[in-house]
């Protein structure tokens, strides 16, 4: 059993593998099928300062080896988490992250204030990088300044470990997993969904309701693999990478291309169960490989 | 509890050219899960490289004496296509299950009417199966385009009065089930529906000026399948919900389609 | 039959199916296979002012629903394409589009005067969009003021038809276009390939000798028709579309997205008769909607 | 000339766990188009989600009487595996005949070592049938990891001498092809090898040492299989040079192995 634990700031992960926003419910909708208890930590959906009842149906459409999704942030606001969700999930033996999103610094700084005193939130992650809500999001995260404010203004309110999630619609990733690190972020995660399109020719009229959304999924793993090689060349705080996932030869990849930790997305709809098999194969990989703790992973790529 | 399981194939039969029926036991012979009349399984399809989410498909039936689970199948795409090739002793692998029920009249003394166009017909089987063994007065209408197309007719006359129609007249009434004299000449207090849309939305008319109480079961594009992506979204009075968890059976009153 | 013939600036199509650019070599190795009069057009292999090895092998990865290049602009160059290629293709009864490409203004400027004089050249694509090429390249397409620059220059020497292939590894695909457009492109193809990468876990090292490569196939449809949308909501000149085509269904939703003409790259790989297929495809698709001319489908998405 | 074709299925052999070999004919019983040693087909891979583009295989032989093309398949990765399941009566979507051929020695009285390992044998049945059909005296040396995996023993025999050598002795010489006394005790004008690369590099060592002509066919990864993606390049003395039109069939002196 080679080592496994990995830390991101102060958070502490008994294993690199993270569920991915968005994907994961609040977690509870994954105990039918799995351990939590197995998995490293669980990034829980996406929460806003107010409610928010998201984009209009349809919001997602299937792709070559992948999909798109305009959930739009579809939440009970963050007091709602606070008071009726949060009690519910705070005793999962894993490490609860809640992905904080906003349409102004303000809303940020607001929904963390609300989220500091959860004894058992170690981590949030801000979510600058949402390309299906139309005001902020995903603007956040397109530019170095924006990100950097944004990081700015929740470092200030957050003492606990701040991730900062990175939109991959940038010509350069680095540039803003740069400002983020130089605000303070203890680490950046990447990659959040490729803006992309669907057509309907029967109807002759965009799938979804919001014409694009935010492709995932396994045909995005290169790309996703490409922002992790480069950002992991220009930052030095540790870098949690996704984007397609969707086995332990994948989560492989990306730890050798540099990722402390990993979260998978869209392949828990797909099986379930992934999430634990990947903490196996992992750990597998390493025992057949004399690698006695997957930090020697990280990055170790042979050029 | 939901589960991810292997399920061994007993049976693939063709029914016509666009339906097959495919027959399910577990394979180490235990039993299988709970299922209710309404709920859904989420099939992972092999073969089919342009698939790759899971695809819902109804409880169709669910055979306690043989422990099998029945799936009604329309080819309408690769994905169904590739599953409908399945032959015995494949495994197909399921997610399920999934989803709410339908909700069970007060009364037994209630007359019920189950109404299923197309390949909606399938849960309606396995709801009248249950409500007619429970002592309810159960009656099919059942509507196709031709008599080709009118599945397990067989089935459905076991567990209740079946009347259909079709669009070409070949078999009962012609025309579509909304048109049908018994929604006229009869009066329900209960009304459940699947199929395409616009017919789920004129039976829900019908109930409603009726006072029927009147329950639809939705075919809302699905990644998840349990509350974990927020895709299937139904527009209700109580804001945008999902078709996955607390549907695909909605009651009527709590949509906005007679708005 | 509907009608078909579409025009880009002076350069006439007899349908709107082209082939793109390094997935269809000279155009004679699919004689055996298609009726290249069958065809709109097709851009030859990327040609460079002098000759180039390309990078070493593997220049390849396949990746889900996709594929990694990274050829590096192999070519003989630009005098060998003028004295031994064009002879033997110059009778094809198809427009031929040279793709060119340079690592400065000077390259693309010096390049094209040598493409001037040959009568069956009615165009060129400016290739300001490679990812797999150290310098120059895709650094032209990834900023307004370059593509400009570039587009500008070549402009002053090429009275033909001028389309600028974009890159999609970039924040604002339109801003680009926009640049392309002002200085006188009669046309932007999009996309080139996006950035990505391919990890080999077994010896722990890229997969490919570049280590970064360009993906392409159905894998990156939903974001290049998203790009398309976009730019065809940004420029008056005409599209070209593509990315991931690989039916006559794919080529219908580009259309209908903004796409005046549409090219078929990675999927001639798999059937090299899929240009062929397109072509009647989208010729039954209209007449089955009644749709007198192609034309009256471009960007025609009900919103 | 190169066509894109369905063939048929006429039979598909389980020769080991790792090993088949599919026999093919035209559908509709038109002849097969001309195919020399070396050459290969680009296969269209059904039913495996993660195969997006074609699999390169060699033309392990051509039955000229039964209109019957041969298939060697090592099953290594998902596609090979898809493969390997075809029946009796399937499509199989082949893009051929692709690439170069061998080089006919210009005296018959040249003694030929045709050398194969692994699935690198494939290629080495058919160049010795027509060397052997013309009148050549073929030996060939084949090498695998045990006699298991020794395969088609009976139809080499056919058309020469066959040495064979086995990592654990279970068959022939105990070892690898490299090491066989064969090389030692005979001399041979004309070497041709198919197999892993470092067996491939170590006979034309070999043949380097002997003067020997040596012909080596290359496996590199490829996505079109006929010169339209320049991506199958080897590095040859002439520069970066395609395996799939130049190749898969090189002369030893012009690669860059020996540097
Ligand atoms: C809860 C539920 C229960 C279902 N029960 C059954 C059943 O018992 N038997 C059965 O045959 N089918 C059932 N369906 C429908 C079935 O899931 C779809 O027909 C199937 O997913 C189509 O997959 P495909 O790959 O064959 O087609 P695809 O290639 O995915 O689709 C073909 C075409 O149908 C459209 N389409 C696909 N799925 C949907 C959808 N859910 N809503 C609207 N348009 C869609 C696509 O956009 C496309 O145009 C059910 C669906 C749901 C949500
Ligand atoms: C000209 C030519 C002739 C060939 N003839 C035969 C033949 O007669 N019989 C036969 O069984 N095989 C032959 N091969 C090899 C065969 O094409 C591969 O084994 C096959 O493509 C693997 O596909 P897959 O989907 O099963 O494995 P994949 O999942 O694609 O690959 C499994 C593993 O093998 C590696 N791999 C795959 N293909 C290659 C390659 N070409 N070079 C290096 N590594 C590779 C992958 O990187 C991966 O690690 C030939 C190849 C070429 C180029
Ligand atoms: C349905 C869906 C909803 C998502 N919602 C969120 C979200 O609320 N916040 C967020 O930061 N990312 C969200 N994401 C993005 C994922 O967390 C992840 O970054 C992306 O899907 C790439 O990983 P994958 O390919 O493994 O899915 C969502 C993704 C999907 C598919
Ligand atoms: C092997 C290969 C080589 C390519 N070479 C070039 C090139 O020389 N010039 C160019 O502009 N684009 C080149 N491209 C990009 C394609 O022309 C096209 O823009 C891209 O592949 C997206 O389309 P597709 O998904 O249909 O392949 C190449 C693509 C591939 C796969
Ligand atoms: S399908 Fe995912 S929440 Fe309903
Ligand atoms: S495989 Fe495409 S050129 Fe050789």
């Amino acid at each position: 059993m080679a080592g496994l634990n990995i830390n991101i700031g102060q958070l502490e992960l008994k294993n690199p593998v993270m569920t991915a926003s968005g994907t994961f419910g609040f977690g509870s909708e994954y105990t039918d099928f799995i351990d939590l208890g197995k998995l490293g930590g669980i990034c829980v959906k996406g929460t806003t300062i107010t409610a928010r009842e998201g984009n209009d149906y349809p919001r997602m459409a299937e792709t070559p080896m992948g999909m798109l999704n305009a959930v739009g942030l579809q939440n009970k606001g963050v007091d709602y988490f606070v008071s009726h969700i949060y009690p519910e999930i705070k005793d999962f033996d894993t490490n609860i992250v809640v992905n904080v999103s906003g349409s102004t610094v303000d809303d940020y700084v607001a929904c963390t204030e609300k989220l500091v005193e959860l004894e058992k939130i170690p981590a949030i992650e801000l979510n600058i990088s949402c390309p299906n809500v139309k005001e902020g999001g995903m603007a956040f995260g397109t530019c170095p300044t924006s990100a950097a404010e944004v990081t700015r203004a929740v470092r200030k309110v957050w003492n606990k470990t701040l991730i900062v999630k990175l939109s991959p619609n940038v010509t350069d990733i680095t540039e803003i997993a740069k400002a983020a690190e130089a605000e303070g972020a203890d680490s950046v995660s990447l990659i959040n969904t490729l803006m992309g399109m669907a057509v309907n020719i029967k109807t002759q009229s965009p799938v979804l309701s919001t014409i694009t959304g935010g492709l995932s999924g396994p045909c995005v793993k290169p790309v996703a693999l490409r922002m992790v090689w480069q950002t992991y060349n220009a930052v030095k705080i540790p870098i949690i990478g996704m984007g397609g996932i969707s086995s332990w030869q994948d989560a492989i990849e990306f730890i050798l291309a540099g990722s402390s930790a990993i979260q998978i997305g869209t392949h828990n709809f797909i099986d379930p169960t992934i999430s634990e098999k990947v903490v196996e194969g992992i750990n597998q990989y390493l025992d057949e490989n004399n690698i006695k703790h997957v930090s020697e992973l990280i990055g170790a790529l042979r050029i | 509890m939901k589960k991810m399981l292997d399920l061994l194939v007993t049976e693939n039969t063709k029914l016509n050219n666009n339906y097959c029926l495919i027959k399910l036991t577990t394979v180490d012979g235990s039993k299988l899960p709970e299922m209710f009349p309404g709920q859904f399984v989420q099939i992972k399809v092999e073969g089919s490289p342009s698939t790759y989410l899971r695809r819902p498909i109804s409880v169709n039936y669910v055979d306690k004496d043989k422990n099998e689970l029945w799936l009604l199948i329309q080819i309408i795409g690769e994905g169904t296509k590739a599953m409908s090739t399945c032959l015995e002793g494949d495994l197909m692998n399921l997610v399920f299950p999934l989803g709410n029920t339908f909700t069970v009249p007060k009364s037994k003394e209630n007359e019920l009417l189950l109404v299923g166009g197309g390949v909606g017909i399938a849960p309606m089987l396995f709801l009248g199966s249950n409500l007619s063994a429970e002592g309810y007065k159960v009656n099919f209408l059942l509507g196709a385009r031709s008599k080709n197309d009118l599945l397990e007719l067989d089935e459905f006359a076991k567990y209740g009065t079946v009347y259909t129609t079709t669009e070409d007249g070949s078999h009962g009434e012609k025309g579509f089930v909304t048109n049908h004299s018994i929604l006229k000449n009869k009066k329900f207090t209960n009304v459940y529906t699947c199929g395409p849309k616009p017919m789920m939305v004129a039976i829900a008319k019908y109930a409603h000026q009726q006072n029927s109480e009147c329950e639809v079961s939705l075919e809302n594009m699905m990644a998840c399948g349990f509350g974990a992506c927020l895709c299937c979204v139904e527009k209700t009075i109580k804001g945008n919900i999902c078709a996955c968890t607390e549907g695909p059976v909605f009651n009527i009153k709590d949509l906005t389609w007679l708005d």
